[in-house]
């Protein structure tokens, strides 16, 4: 019987997953280290950061090229490439974006009326050109009040969701920070099919941000406590802390990877390496990357 | 003379006695129980809250699907039982009416969010059974009809209906390849409030009606809106009938109320082209032939 | 505002589903009266029944023409009509069967090697044929121990959960009775994507019945007591009877219906109504009926 | 140049502080955190369980994972954190390694059974990441090898495995699928025990290696025959590699050892015709150009 006699050789496990960055068959580095990925993610979550720059940290030398960026600049659309194979990359912009009509800044992070139309267009193009889409998530919704709807923002949404969801080229997902409501879903939700869904540790995929929640839950309470100058007595209080700490429980990204709602939960180092493979893995399928399963043509 | 034993003829059938009655062959007490709890999820939310739709001008979800389908023809309802066991039995039908019927002779799949079931919102297993209704609608290639009138989201139980692979967004996966590759017609017609997310089903079928004063769809309700951008608004105007049907276009009828909503779809779907399975788009006319071999005389074998 | 004034006419929603036997479109009725069932069916749910009879209430008549009935009669194979629309019915024989080799009687609803061979060819002659299929459900499982393994039941029973998973044909499940184990999922089990499935009040779901739950939980614990020539003593004996109970439950075909496994419960006279209707609808797409959607050819 | 605010740099990058230390930035704290899980995780049932399997002349998932792939080539492990927070941590990554790497070169799934996690029975997770793997074979259109070593089904979490859409039943249409119209090479080597339905996981691939003496196939195990039928016989007789290559012939390779098993993967892997993407198999050689058109110059817009 093997092994029960002397100290067998047995293979090394200790490689975690993409660390082997210089794997033969990835030449190419990305345009900046991704260790720098540590830094130029803000260390609290709601703060702004430099979205073209976090891009080179994972796409080849130059990084995004932009499409439209002067356009609805809060999402934004480019080409790029990882270890040579040519991508067209969606992104959330973070922090206010200038409004070139003079109306007021747009929230990066928010999907607007004009912008979900400017990546349904782009989706769709690529698509045609059959360039694999990356979708690099830091969405936390889409706008919603008078002015959003009567430009018709739900049309403009759901152009958006069907030119994503009915994209035959591979979908490549990276959570990198906010991934809730229906921008989430837009942005190649798992319910989408994408092909893989990595996550950083600092993603946060959720229906919606502990604050929101209380606001959903609570609002009215506190309208009537303001509206008779009183303010949240301490069960209140608690109850509205323990809805923002479940709610931060299940955003945090090992919750989601806890769930299968992601593929795999994924260091900054790892990530190109970790990318460049599931990419070069979907591209084994010329076909129609939609669904379970697609049956050759003729099966009746 | 096959094996098997004959058949034995039994005593008389018993009328009916009171189910759980040990007496009653199992069969029969089995069917009797059965009928009893069909009849408690039917209602639905209960008598008050079906009178209270109906104080608004509504109909219940079991009245709009049984005035949209043909009369006296056979409706099949799916999944009446899911989650009958489930939340204290405060969602009966997860709160949302799906089944397989006929309109002007032709099968359709119909979706009904019952309104008296906590404001028609979403459970995780709402969301199961709409999946379903479509998968259905997809491998049969037959239409699919939304009756929508849901409050969105059940939160408290958000975990098991707004992420994951077959969670909620899964439904506007599926309306986006109806849409867009499978050629089967989606009919929605908003008939309460369509909040968030939930906005997108309509908004991804074919054609939307919406009736006029009960009928709301937006990405956020007013709280909403108050919360977020600090703008108090009415439902009406930030998205009523006339405002999607006349300034966003949104919506592409206006129905006066529930009985004509529903006359509107069944004239929609009258006018829809009969599917001749080529994925080429027949003109009316019958439906396509069964694709079984003309029938061997039936005592022959295969 | 409609309906504030006066009594509005509602539509009347009493009629149950299946039940409007007389629906314009199903002039024909079953070989046998559907009501019969309730007396085919046995009053204990071990005990045998007459399948072909119990057929002849669902079929119209004659009910089934079998197939291939000298051999391994355990597993039914035969055609038939669901109101004029000819099908292929794959049924479970209950209580014991001839062997023709003269070998040991074989168990009704157990699936044995030759009967997985027999039904896996069936099912592909019918495929072939265009024959929509019905599985009437009363199987427990597929035989064991050495006989069975070296004459290569696996591979059997792996052909017939090919030659049923992969048949394009329109499939309808009806659970009649007992539905477990391995034998559940080769008679179309829920997650093979069957087009319908529905249940009697009878249908009993489940990976085994409570008593095999007890034989596999305790059977150790219990060989132990016998060779110790001791008897369970009273907490043993309600741990077993739990056990039991719990199965039981999870068996009831309302605890299906609650979690959707099956589409519908249905009563014995809404049967042929039900299965008219869904027959005909799924008989609308001439396509290949596997899997969620099916992507016309050319979407590249 | 764009409206956004440009990068500003950051100080020193922190030394490894310790997780959940508040002065480490939040980042850095996160991803060391997740390095102390995955450690944990990877340990699978623990130190003492894996030196049972060596005792037993057996490697254990990971190191049979490790040695199957092209040594330095990236592994990405696909749901290593399933299920981490469940079962008070007794199914750690649900007692199943899955991933996708490479075997001379050539993109593959992976999925094996881990024996030192309850002996490798299926939890309800463990469906679920059986799943998502076939699925990522059948998306991808790459050979996909099981490694099987598994007890069956975890009875007390039945209700999550064996019934419905997504329960076991949904493998093995998979398998048929894969096998009949989509032409995905599907290996299994049966490297332990596997018994009752999961039996038709390798019995529905294409080919089935078994390691001799420490592997099983069997639809019951001597227990459940022992119950049955009244019949004692033991493991190897029933089902084991001898039984199954010589005179059941469900089995078609017999291996010495898990080293000569996995080599014996390796090799019918690289033997496999090219996929050329056209459903006609080609003849070996270069993986089939990606389908996207030649690469514009970078900084050319599309
Ligand atoms: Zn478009
Ligand atoms: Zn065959």
């Amino acid at each position: 019987m093997w092994g029960a006699s002397g100290q067998a050789s047995r293979p090394d496990t200790t490689g975690s997953p993409g660390s082997r960055q210089g794997s033969p068959s990835s030449p190419i580095g990305p345009a900046r280290p991704a260790e720098d990925l540590y830094d130029l993610l803000p260390d609290d979550h709601r703060h702004p950061y430099d979205m073209p720059e976090v891009l080179r940290c994972i796409l080849d030398e130059p990084g995004l090229v932009e499409y439209q960026p002067e356009y609805a600049p809060e999402m934004m659309c480019g080409t790029g490439a990882i270890d040579g194979m040519q991508i067209a990359v969606i992104a959330n912009a973070r922090g206010m974006v200038r409004d070139a009509e003079g109306g007021p800044p747009r929230f990066g992070g928010i999907v607007y009326t004009k912008s979900a139309e400017k990546v349904a267009g782009f989706i769709e193009t690529m698509n045609r050109r059959r360039r694999p889409l990356l979708f690099v998530q830091d969405v936390s919704g889409f706008m919603v009040g008078p002015k959003a709807e009567r430009s018709g923002i739900i049309r403009a949404g759901a152009h958006f969701v069907e030119a994503m969801a009915s994209a035959t080229v591979p979908k490549l997902v990276l959570t990198l920070n906010h991934a809730s409501g229906a921008g989430y879903y837009a942005m190649a939700g798992q319910g989408f099919d994408p092909d893989f869904i990595l996550s950083l540790p600092t993603g946060r995929m959720g229906v919606m941000e502990g604050e929101s929640a209380v606001m959903a839950l609570f609002s009215r309470q506190l309208e009537e406590l303001r509206e008779r100058g009183e303010v949240p007595d301490e069960e209140l209080r608690t109850r509205m802390d323990e809805v923002r700490e479940d709610y931060d429980r299940q955003l945090d990204a090992r919750f989601a990877g806890a769930r299968g709602f992601v593929d795999e939960v994924v260091l900054p180092g790892e990530l190109r390496g970790a990318m460049a493979l599931l990419l070069r893995a979907a591209l084994n399928n010329p076909g129609p990357h939609l669904g379970a399963f697609h049956l050759p043509p003729g099966v009746v | 003379m096959s094996p098997r034993s004959a058949g034995s003829a039994r005593a008389g059938k018993a009328g009916r006695a009171s189910a759980g009655d040990p007496a009653v062959p199992r069969v029969r007490r089995l069917a009797e129980e059965l009928e009893e709890l069909r009849a408690r999820l039917r209602l639905g939310g209960g008598t008050k809250r079906i009178e209270r739709e109906h104080a608004r001008g509504k109909w219940t979800a079991r009245e709009r699907v049984a005035a949209l389908l043909d009369p006296g023809d056979t409706f099949v309802e799916i999944g009446l039982l899911v989650a009958h066991d489930l939340y204290d039995g405060r969602a009966p039908a997860a709160g949302v009416v799906t089944g397989v019927g006929r309109i002007h002779g032709r099968e359709v799949v119909v979706v009904a969010n019952d309104a008296t079931v906590k404001a028609g919102a979403w459970w995780p297993e709402t969301i199961a059974k709409i999946l379903r209704a479509q998968e259905i609608a997809m491998r049969c290639r037959i239409p699919i009809v939304y009756l929508v009138d849901s409050a969105g989201v059940n939160l408290p139980y958000q975990g098991g209906v707004f992420p994951g692979k077959y969670g909620a967004a899964r439904i506007f996966y599926y309306n986006s390849l109806m849409r867009r590759y499978l050629g089967i017609p989606q009919i929605a017609a908003v008939m309460g409030p369509c909040i968030a997310g939930g906005a997108y089903l309509p908004a991804l079928s074919d054609v939307i009606v919406m009736v006029e004063g009960t009928s709301f769809m937006g990405l956020g309700g007013p709280n909403l809106v108050k919360g977020a951008i600090g703008q108090t608004v009415e439902a009406e105007e930030l998205g009523g009938a006339r405002m999607h049907t006349s300034v966003s276009g949104v919506a592409h009828y206006l129905a006066e109320d529930d009985p004509a909503c529903i006359e509107k779809i069944r004239v929609l779907i009258e006018a829809l082209p009969r599917w001749d399975g080529s994925g080429a788009v027949g003109g009316g006319g019958a439906p396509p032939p069964p694709p079984t071999t003309p029938p061997p005389p039936p005592s022959a074998p295969p």
